[in-house]
Parts: structure tokens; C-alpha cells; sequence
């Protein structure tokens, strides 16, 4: 019961650190601090807990434009993911990149894209580092439903198949690509099924039940530790905010479909069940909860308070340089 | 003459070609109900119906070479691709495919298909949502390659582009798309090829590219004070690219310049120098010099950008240097 | 019993023009005829023969590098193919593209290509031109085993799938992609059973039975004219010649298979079925066969003696030309 | 020096490299126990085995897209691609990723992959495998374009990329693989942006590209008669650029022609004339020409194809005109 407790604790900090990190966000954007695009990732936090509960700092993670919930799960500090956004020294790409190019090499979160596809055949080919330098690093990519469809997506899970990598591919359903249905954008909804096409596992999970998520992501990863190759992993799961900060609800998707997923919130979900289960109750998350706002509003300050960068720093790095 | 915005502008014309030839169908990402990422095709999905105006996965490579064999059969695509970065995964259809296609079928088969979207650094997009790119697919052959910078040359050159028959990449950066200006009441379809002279002057010749184009004119503002008198020239298309308006520009004047946002190095101001060169040489007072965005992939924080893209300040300097020279 | 006597003997006629049309260019290959790749496709000739035997004019064909069998089959003379190959003014392409570059949109051979996948797009789009000018016309892709572990496979399917385009795609799984088998290559060497995954019909066929192709194209394309949308055929075969000519048989693989594979020779299927069934015997046959032979050698002759382009024909056609 | 084809240099340097690094591998189709489709990798899989010789399915997206993120996890993909036209699917991975990985990360992450494959117009391959393109890598920040003519670069230049941490794009030639010259036995590895003085003249410069250097040093052994005596440059990586090395020349001589198979338009020749237009107008006595290959899709006939190179008569011609001028 102790270790069921202590992970579903660790399980609620991370959720609840990104859902309040997310918040933060989205008021910041309205502050007008955050310079570019904003997507957050409210209502799915489960996935990204779920799976990078799993890894260690030498397992890598490839992500999309939907990215801060996938590079705090894998242990990029706050104050670094809210300084990227406002385009600060501090941020984790030193202000290179804002919301859709978060990089922290240091702790495996390779990156984020601004372009739908990529981040499946990167942890392909982090799957294949793997196997050449036999290290047992595993590489995971998360990505939406909208680049499911894409070509990338053949490439690299049939890739991975063939050669036996050490990969997840972790698919984000959450039913829409920016305003365009999933159902209409897929001869068939069920992206899990397309792992029959590769010959590999494919498993479908409710993606708002982060225990859930995180048994599947386990057995995935054991396989892919074993040399067993790679799982296709599709959370079926909701954005219960707006595509993109500053869009408005334009109507494209149903007002109850919205209030249906919010009364699934991953965050109530996993109290729910913790409750049911007798492991511990509002007391010890409302603690948790309250620790990660603490933590949240120093991160928020601290990430405000750093400097932009220098003009001049635009011009190093883009190609080697050996460094002092 | 009426006020539009450049994206108004550019959906006018859009409309009108729709209503007037019935092969005409839009493909893209939320371009039919939702009207388009940047209102593109606002309002035209109720016009035309879901046929006409037809949203897509993310399927960049996939549609673009639908299109392909769509005009292969008949029909005339326009891709509406949002930013320019998110075709470089169709670049094996547009380069392999839709370039050579007229002339692989001997000009059997014709390829009018209008690729259009976004290009531009601004607004803190950061390096996948800033590609220029039209270097490039000046580069190669079969391709029209259009950068307008004025509503009514958006207008008038989206025209053209919809009632020809090659295929035609339509480049929008992205800080004019709310830039407004006057456009012709009737129906104008502006040639490619054909340069305009966005400002009349006697002491040096600016060549400038979209954007660039509205920097340059302020600051030949300034510089008029000064006793310099700038000529600006938007060739509007670089590929075909009109140098004989640039030559005779620098017939008068002796020296050029040319503004860019895009890079350097194998780009529009390298072509414009070595044809002016060809063809001028003798009438050159002084090199033709160029101005370019640094060749860095595009930064996100505002003071970072700032530095990447030519400045007000440091176009003034490169004209006093080059007219002193 | 007349009515299948026709069709058998059309189907012989189609797969004799091709297999002696293929055996003449590969020994023009040898004697230099031939300046570029030549990609011959026999053993192969059911496939093309079964589907073409259900297009119109107004239906278009989409196809590969390994080409000849599907402009022969689509109607393009045997004297245009040829022409080509040779690099003559006479050839469908004027001399412009050689083996893998096969056009003659007036009868719907809307061209082969030199790259893998595009073919499977084009398809689509001929598809998408049908449906919004409601002509009824059908596109056809013909494609490799190689090429449907592309990325433009994914694509190209699901496209068709979601907008219910009258389309078919053709898999000629012929188990290798120059020497790389389909079972290293794929994570299931099944094709057919990816359709699932686009929510479309897809079918398996042997590839060397040119009855059961024709039959298998015959369901799929009245179904796409109908509106019902795609259909993949994946049809089993196999080249039973090198990938290309003046390769050598390296060794990847055995010669038993080929053996195997030349025991199942597509025309001598045909009679032996027919034989069974009754409807015609070697006599028929042989009558067809040498009367194609006849025509072959006319072909190649009026071929050989079609002069050269001129050089500045190559300036000409990159943009649009308004005509005289 | 020993006599080796080009294809056996790079070869030999890749054997070599792969020896003395284990992290590096090769992909590519039929690159594994075939040795590849222009023996590129001949015996390879059989010292190094499948992991590091590794044949890959017709995925030339997928396949650049996994070297991306093994560069990113610490080994050296080398991506074995046949063809530059078939690398076209891919620009997304290497222009959007591949090209931007170290600025995006701030040096964090190396991108150490080299792309290799054959580019050129030859032997009737018509024109979905005859692509040169190096002018479109170069208008890329990120990439490294390497463009080797004889053996003993190839081998050279090689050993650079393989030791660097930026992306390469290593091009040859088809018309070359085959070609032989002497080879240092030593390990030389050939820094990038030195150009190669391939012969010495003072009449005029010629700086000429990939094949055409050879079809040049052709060219000026019968001028020479002439008396007209070619300096002949040869760039060897178009990105970084050695315009120094021909500026000096131009110093000497105060003429320049460049020879090109590649397109004209925003190509390699039009950034030499801009830059040496740039630093060394003074030095001109005429200004910088350019000879490319027709800005037409390949065509497939001989007849068809020998129009659209240039020729050893046209570059005669060229050069003639250019000493006259
Ligand atoms: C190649 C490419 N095409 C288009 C876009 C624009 N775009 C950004 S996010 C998005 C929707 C992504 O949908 P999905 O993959 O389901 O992820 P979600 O946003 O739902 O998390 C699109 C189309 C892009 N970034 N990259
Ligand atoms: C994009 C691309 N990559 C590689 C090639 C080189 N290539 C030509 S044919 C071929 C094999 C094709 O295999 P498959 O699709 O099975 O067709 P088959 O030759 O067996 O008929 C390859 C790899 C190419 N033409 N295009
Ligand atoms: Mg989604
Ligand atoms: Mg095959």
C-alpha cells in the first residue's frame, strides 16, 4: 500500500504541475508575456505523467507543439519551460524557441517541434542509438491524432518495426486536430488498430486515467527495454482548452462534448479512484496541489524576473563550435 | 479604387475565379467551415460547399501531390498551406512532380495549381513558422514563384496566377496579411514578370522583397531629407524575375541595392547582382551591394528576432555607404 | 460460352503484347538500343492486364518505374513504347523520358515515374478531379510492394478514403524492391490487411492469374464508380527477369522461388485454365501469340528507324506554351 | 599516392572512420550485404554487419528523419541516398531539423550526419535521377555542402565529414564515381572552404563545379595553344564558400567565368559573382560570367541531353569571349 501511495502522489504532483504550470501559462498569454503561440495541454496531463514516470534521464522524449506537459514530465524545471515562453535567457532553449522548440538535452527532452510528423521518426532513430550502442535507452514520441495521418507516421512505426527498436510511440487522441475532427480525417478513428499493419503491439487506453496510461507505458517500455521492439500506445483523451491560446471555441465541437471530458478530468479522476480504493484521500493531493501552486507562482516570478537575451547570442550555434 | 486588406484582396480574387470557373477547389488545413487559418477562404465554404473548399489531415506531401494529378485531370487545386515551412515535406512532389510535368508530357498535360501561404519571419513565430524559401523555388525550372506586397498586387497577381497554367507558388509574408491599400473596382490580372516601381528617384536603385518593400519606402522618407533620392523597385515575382526594369533603374541612377529578408547566400539579391552585372555592367557606379536577413534559423525571443532581420537603421546605413561609394 | 471466349483471348492478346514487347526491349537493351534504365515487367503482365482490361480512355493510369506493362495495357502503342526507350521523336514522351517516364494522356497514361510514390497521389487526384466534375472516370495506381512501405501510401490512402474518391490502388507485390526483400522491408508483408487501418476493402489476389485479377479490379472499380469510394488490390506476383536490365541475379534470392515463380507464368496460366474450363485451346492461343510476335517486330522496326529530336527540342514545354 | 576511383576513396575513407568509430553507421537501400547500388559500401557488411550496413525500406523521409534523432543520441548516421532527387521527401527533415538541431538547442546537441548520394546529369537518367541541388543546400544555414571532383578529395573531404558535428551534404557526381586519380596514403582529412587551384593561369579565372572542372582543365589545355592561359578554381564545398581563393585569382587575372552543370537562377555561380562583385569590383576588368546547364527539367534522349550541359565548345566560347571583353 506504501509504494501504491507514494506513486499515486508522484503521479498527482506531476499532473498538477503541469495543469497549474498550463494555467499560469494561459494568463501569461493574455499578459501578453508570452511572445508567440501557446498550446496547452489541459485535460490531457495523464499521458505525459503516465509515460515519463517510467523513464530515466537517459531515455529520450520527442515531442510536437503541444509540448509543455511532455518536457515537465520528463524533468525540464519550471521556471526554464515559463521562461522559454517569455522568450528569456533562462529558458530551457535559452529563449530560442518559445512554446513549440523546447529543448533540454541534459535531462532527455530532445526537443519539441513546431511541425507535425518529426518526433515520430526522431525516437525512432533514438531507438536505433539505442540498439547500436547497446545502453538500453529507450526512445519515446508523443504526438496528436492529426499526425497519426501523416506519412511520417508509416515511416517510422514500420521502421521501428523492422529493426526492432527500443521505441514507444505514444498517439495523443484527443480527437481533433486543431479544428478538424478526427472523423473526418481518418478512414478509421482507431489509430491503435494500425499497429496490426506493422506487425507490432498496438493498445488503446483511456488516457485520462493516469494509472491506467501508466500500466500499458510500462509493459511497453519493459518490451522495448528487452529487445522485444517497439508498442504503439494511443490514449484516447481531450483538450479541454482551446487549440491554441487566443483562439476562441468556434463552435467546431459540441458544448457537451466539452463538459463530458472536464467531468473526466484526469486530476479528479486519479483522487477518485485513490478514494475508492482507500489508498489516501483529498487531504494528502490538496497538499501536493497546494506545494506545486507554491511552486508554480516562485517559477512564474523567477522565469519574469530573468533578463532577454542579447541581441547578438542570435548568431552562434548554427554551426558547430568547439566549445571553451 | 476601394480599401482592402492584403488577405481580402488575394480572398477576392479567390472568389471571383471560383465563381467564374468551376474546376477551381481549395484544399488545405481548416480552410473550408473554419474559413482558413489566416481567413483566407472566409465565407467562400458557404459559397462554394465542402467539395470545392476541402479541409485535410495533415497530409502536406499527400495533398500537394493530389494536386498534381488533380490538374493532371482537369481540375485546378489551390493548396492553401498555411505556412511555407509545413511544404518542404511535399518538396519531392512540387520539385520531382509538379515542375516538370509540362514539360516531361511535351506540354500535353498542363499544371495549374496555385501553392499559397504564408512565408516571413515576425511576430515571434520562431524557426518553423518563418521560412522565405522563394530562392529556392526560383531555383527551379516550371516553377512561377510570386511574392506580392500590396493588396492590389496580391490581387492582381492571384488572378493570373488562377487563370494560367503553371504552377505557381503564391507567397504571403506574413506582417502584410492586415497591411491595407487601395485595389482597382474592376478586374485586374497583373502579369508576372513584370516589376513595379514602388518609388520613383534619381540617386540609387533599392530592389526590395515583400516585406522589405514597406521598410525601404520609409526610410527613403527619411532619406529624401538628407538629399537622397531613392528609387524602389518590387520585382513582385522572382521567378520570371524582371531585370530589365532594374537595369534601367540603375541606367539613371549607378548603383543598387537589394533588401531581403531571406538569406544570402544563393538567393534573389545574388541573382539580381549577377544579371545586373551581365547586362550593366557599365553603367555600375558601384557594386550592386545586398542586405540579407542573417543566415541563422529564425529565433523567437523579440530581441533575438529584431537582430536577424534588416532593420530600418541598418537599411538607411547600407544606402548612405553605397551612395557615398 | 462466346462472350468468355473474347474476353480469354483479349487477356492473352494484352499479356503477349507485353511479355514479347519486354522481351524485345531487354534484348534492345543489350544491343544499346536502350540508352537509360530498363525495368521490364515480366512475369508480371496478369496484373496490368486484368485491371486495364476494365478502363476507358477517360480512366487514368498512374504508375511506376517498372512502367511498359501498364502503358501497353493502358493502349499506348508498342511502337511509342518502344520509340522511347530508344530516345526517338516517335516515342510517347517525344524522347523526353526514356523507360521511366512513360506519358500519353490521350489515352490515360497519365505517366510512369522514376521516383517511388507519387503515383499513389496522382491516383488520388484523378480520383478527386471525377469526383468534383462528376465524370465518372476512375484513377488507377499501380505501384511496388516498396513503395506501399512509403509514406505516400499512408497518404495517398487515407485521402481516398476519407473523401470516398473512385480510386484503385494496386499493389504488385512482386516481394522485393531491387534486392531488399519485403520481409526485411515490412513489419507485415501482407498489404492488403493495412487497408483495415483507412477503413477500406482490401483484397488479395494471385497476381499470376489474370482471370481472378480481372475479376478482383472489376468489383473494385464498379464499386468506386458507384461512389463508394477506394479499394486496395494487392495482387501477388513476381519478376521473374532481374530488377533491371543489365543487373545480374546476385544471389538475394533463390533460385528455386524463381523457379516456382516461372512454373506460374501468367500466360501459361491462362491457357492451362482455359484448357480446363474448355473454352480454347493452344491453337487460339498460338494464332494470338504470333500474330502479337508480328506486330512486336513491325514495332520495334518502325521504332528503329524513327529519326532522333532535334537538340533545342529541349528547350521547349518547361512553362505552359500557348498553342499554335 | 596510390591510383583509386572516386568511389573507392570515399570508400576507403569511410571504411576507415568506420574502424576508428564505432558510433557510426551507415543507411541506406541495398547498401547492406549488396554493397550498394554504386558500390559505395562494398565489403563493408561483412567487416561491420547489419547494424552498422543497414538496408532500409523505400522511406527516404523516414530514414533521414531516424538519423536526425540518432545524431541526437550520440551516434554518426551516414545516409547512403543513390539519388539527391529521391532526398527531396525528406527536405522537411533536413531542412526543418537536420539543419536547425545545434542553434535550436544552443550547441546542446550535434548534428553529426553525413547525407551521401549521386547528383548530375549523365547517361540518359532523365530527370528524376539527375539533380544537382547543391545551390539550394547551400541557401540553407545548418547544412555543409561538399561537391569533390577528384578521388583524393572525395576521400579528404570525406574524412571531414565524418569527424565533424554538422550536417553534410556530400554530392557526387555520377559521371565521376568512376573516374581515377592518385590518392594520398596518408590520413588526410580536407578542410571545408578551401578551394583548390586545379590549375594555374593568368588570363582568366574559371571557377567551375564538380564534373565541369574536369571538362574545363579539357578546355584550357587547347586554349593554352591559344595562348590564352585559365586559372581553374575549383570550390570543393559550396557551403562554406572560399571566395578568397578566387579573389585572388581575379586579382591576377581581372576576368572570371563559372562553369556549372547545375541552374542558373539563385545558383552557386550567381553568389560567386555577387560576392566578388562585392570585394572585388575594383579588380574587374569585366564582369563575372556564368555558364549553366539550361534551366530545363533533364530530358532523356542523348540528343536532348548533350543541349543542355555545357559543352567543351561553349566554354571555349565562353572563355574566348570573356578574354576578348
Ligand atoms: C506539417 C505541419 N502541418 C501543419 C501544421 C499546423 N498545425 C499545428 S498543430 C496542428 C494540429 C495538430 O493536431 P494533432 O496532431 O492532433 O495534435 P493536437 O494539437 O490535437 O495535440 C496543425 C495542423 C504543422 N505544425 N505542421
Ligand atoms: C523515392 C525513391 N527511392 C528510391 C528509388 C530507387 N528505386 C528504384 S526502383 C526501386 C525498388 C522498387 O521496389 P518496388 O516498389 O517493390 O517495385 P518493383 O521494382 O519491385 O516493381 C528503388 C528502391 C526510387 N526510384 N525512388
Ligand atoms: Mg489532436
Ligand atoms: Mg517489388
Amino acid at each position: 500500500m506504501e509504494a501504491e501511495l507514494d506513486l499515486v502522489l508522484r503521479l498527482y504532483r506531476t499532473m498538477a504541475a503541469i495543469r497549474l504550470t498550463e494555467e499560469r501559462l494561459a494568463q501569461s498569454h493574455q499578459a501578453g508575456l508570452v511572445h508567440g503561440a501557446c498550446h496547452t495541454y489541459v485535460g490531457e496531463e495523464a499521458v505525459a505523467t503516465g509515460v515519463c514516470a517510467h523513464l530515466t534521464m537517459r531515455d529520450s522524449v520527442f515531442s510536437t507543439h503541444r509540448g509543455h506537459g511532455h518536457a515537465l514530465a520528463k524533468g525540464v524545471p519550471m521556471a526554464e519551460v515559463m521562461a522559454e515562453l517569455y522568450g528569456r535567457e533562462l529558458g530551457c532553449s535559452q529563449g530560442r524557441g518559445g512554446s513549440m522548440h523546447l529543448f533540454k538535452p541534459e535531462v532527455g527532452l530532445m526537443g519539441t517541434s513546431g511541425i507535425v510528423g518529426p518526433c515520430i521518426l526522431q525516437a525512432t532513430g533514438a531507438g536505433y542509438s539505442s540498439k547500436l550502442m547497446k545502453t538500453g535507452a529507450v526512445g519515446v514520441a508523443f504526438f496528436g491524432d492529426g499526425a497519426s495521418n501523416n506519412g511520417a507516421f508509416h515511416e517510422g512505426l514500420n521502421l521501428a518495426a523492422i529493426y526492432k527498436l527500443p521505441v514507444l510511440f505514444v498517439c495523443e487522441n484527443n480527437m481533433y486536430a486543431t479544428e478538424v475532427p478526427m472523423s473526418y480525417a481518418a478512414g478509421n478513428t482507431d489509430v491503435y488498430m494500425r499497429a496490426a499493419g506493422y506487425n507490432i503491439p498496438g493498445i488503446k487506453v483511456d488516457g485520462n486515467n493516469v494509472l491506467a496510461v501508466y500500466e500499458a507505458a510500462g509493459t511497453a517500455i519493459k518490451r522495448a527495454r528487452a529487445g522485444e521492439g517497439p508498442t504503439l500506445l494511443e490514449c484516447k483523451t481531450y483538450r479541454t482548452r482551446v487549440h491554441a491560446e487566443g483562439m476562441k471555441e468556434s463552435g467546431y465541437r459540441p458544448m457537451e462534448e466539452i463538459a463530458a471530458w472536464k467531468a473526466r478530468d484526469p486530476l479528479k479522476l486519479l483522487r477518485e479512484q485513490a478514494m475508492r480504493d482507500e489508498i489516501c484521500g483529498d487531504p494528502e493531493f490538496d497538499e501536493v496541489h497546494s506545494s506545486v501552486a507554491g511552486q508554480v507562482a516562485a517559477a512564474h516570478k523567477q522565469a519574469v524576473e530573468s533578463p532577454y537575451p542579447e541581441g547578438r547570442d542570435a548568431l552562434s550555434h548554427v554551426y558547430y563550435e568547439v566549445q571553451a | 479604387m476601394k480599401e482592402l486588406t492584403y488577405t481580402a484582396a488575394a480572398r477576392e480574387a479567390l472568389t471571383e475565379e471560383m465563381a467564374r470557373d468551376a474546376t477551381i477547389f481549395v484544399m488545405g488545413e481548416g480552410i473550408g467551415k473554419r474559413g482558413g487559418n489566416f481567413n483566407t477562404t472566409a465565407g467562400l465554404f458557404d459559397l462554394y460547399g465542402g467539395v470545392r473548399l476541402c479541409d485535410t489531415p495533415i497530409t502536406e506531401r499527400g495533398f500537394i501531390g493530389l494536386a498534381v494529378g488533380a490538374a493532371m485531370t482537369g481540375t485546378r487545386p489551390v493548396i492553401d498551406f498555411m505556412f511555407v515551412d509545413f511544404i518542404l515535406d511535399g518538396m519531392g512532389e512540387i520539385m520531382n512532380q509538379m515542375a516538370k510535368m509540362q514539360y516531361m508530357s511535351s506540354g500535353r498535360l498542363t499544371m495549374p495549381v496555385v501553392l499559397r501561404g504564408c512565408i516571413g519571419i515576425g511576430g515571434a513565430s520562431a524557426t518553423h513558422h518563418s521560412g522565405n524559401y522563394y530562392a529556392m523555388f526560383a531555383n527551379v525550372p516550371g516553377l512561377r514563384v510570386v511574392v506580392p506586397t500590396t493588396p492590389a498586387d496580391a490581387k492582381g497577381l492571384f488572378k493570373t496566377a488562377l487563370r494560367g497554367y503553371d504552377p505557381v507558388l503564391f507567397l504571403e509574408h506574413k506582417s502584410l496579411l492586415n497591411t491595407k491599400g487601395p485595389v482597382p473596382e474592376e478586374d485586374v490580372a497583373i502579369p508576372f514578370g513584370v516589376a513595379r516601381i514602388a518609388r520613383e528617384g534619381h540617386s540609387v536603385t533599392v530592389v526590395a522583397l515583400t516585406v522589405m518593400v514597406n521598410r525601404v519606402l520609409q526610410v527613403a522618407d527619411t532619406l529624401e531629407k538628407e538629399g537622397i533620392s531613392v528609387e524602389v523597385i518590387d520585382p513582385r515575382t522572382v521567378s520570371p524575375l524582371d531585370t530589365d526594369t532594374i537595369c534601367a533603374s540603375i541606367k539613371k541612377t549607378g548603383r543598387a541595392l537589394v533588401v531581403d529578408e531571406a538569406f544570402a547566400p544563393c538567393g534573389i539579391g545574388a541573382e539580381i547582382a549577377a544579371r545586373v552585372m551581365e547586362t550593366a555592367f557599365d553603367e555600375l557606379d558601384a557594386p550592386v551591394r545586398r542586405l540579407n536577413g542573417a543566415f541563422v534559423p529564425t529565433p523567437y525571443s523579440p530581441p533575438l528576432e529584431s537582430v536577424i532581420v534588416p532593420s530600418n537603421d541598418a537599411i538607411a546605413t547600407a544606402i548612405r555607404d553605397l551612395v557615398r561609394e
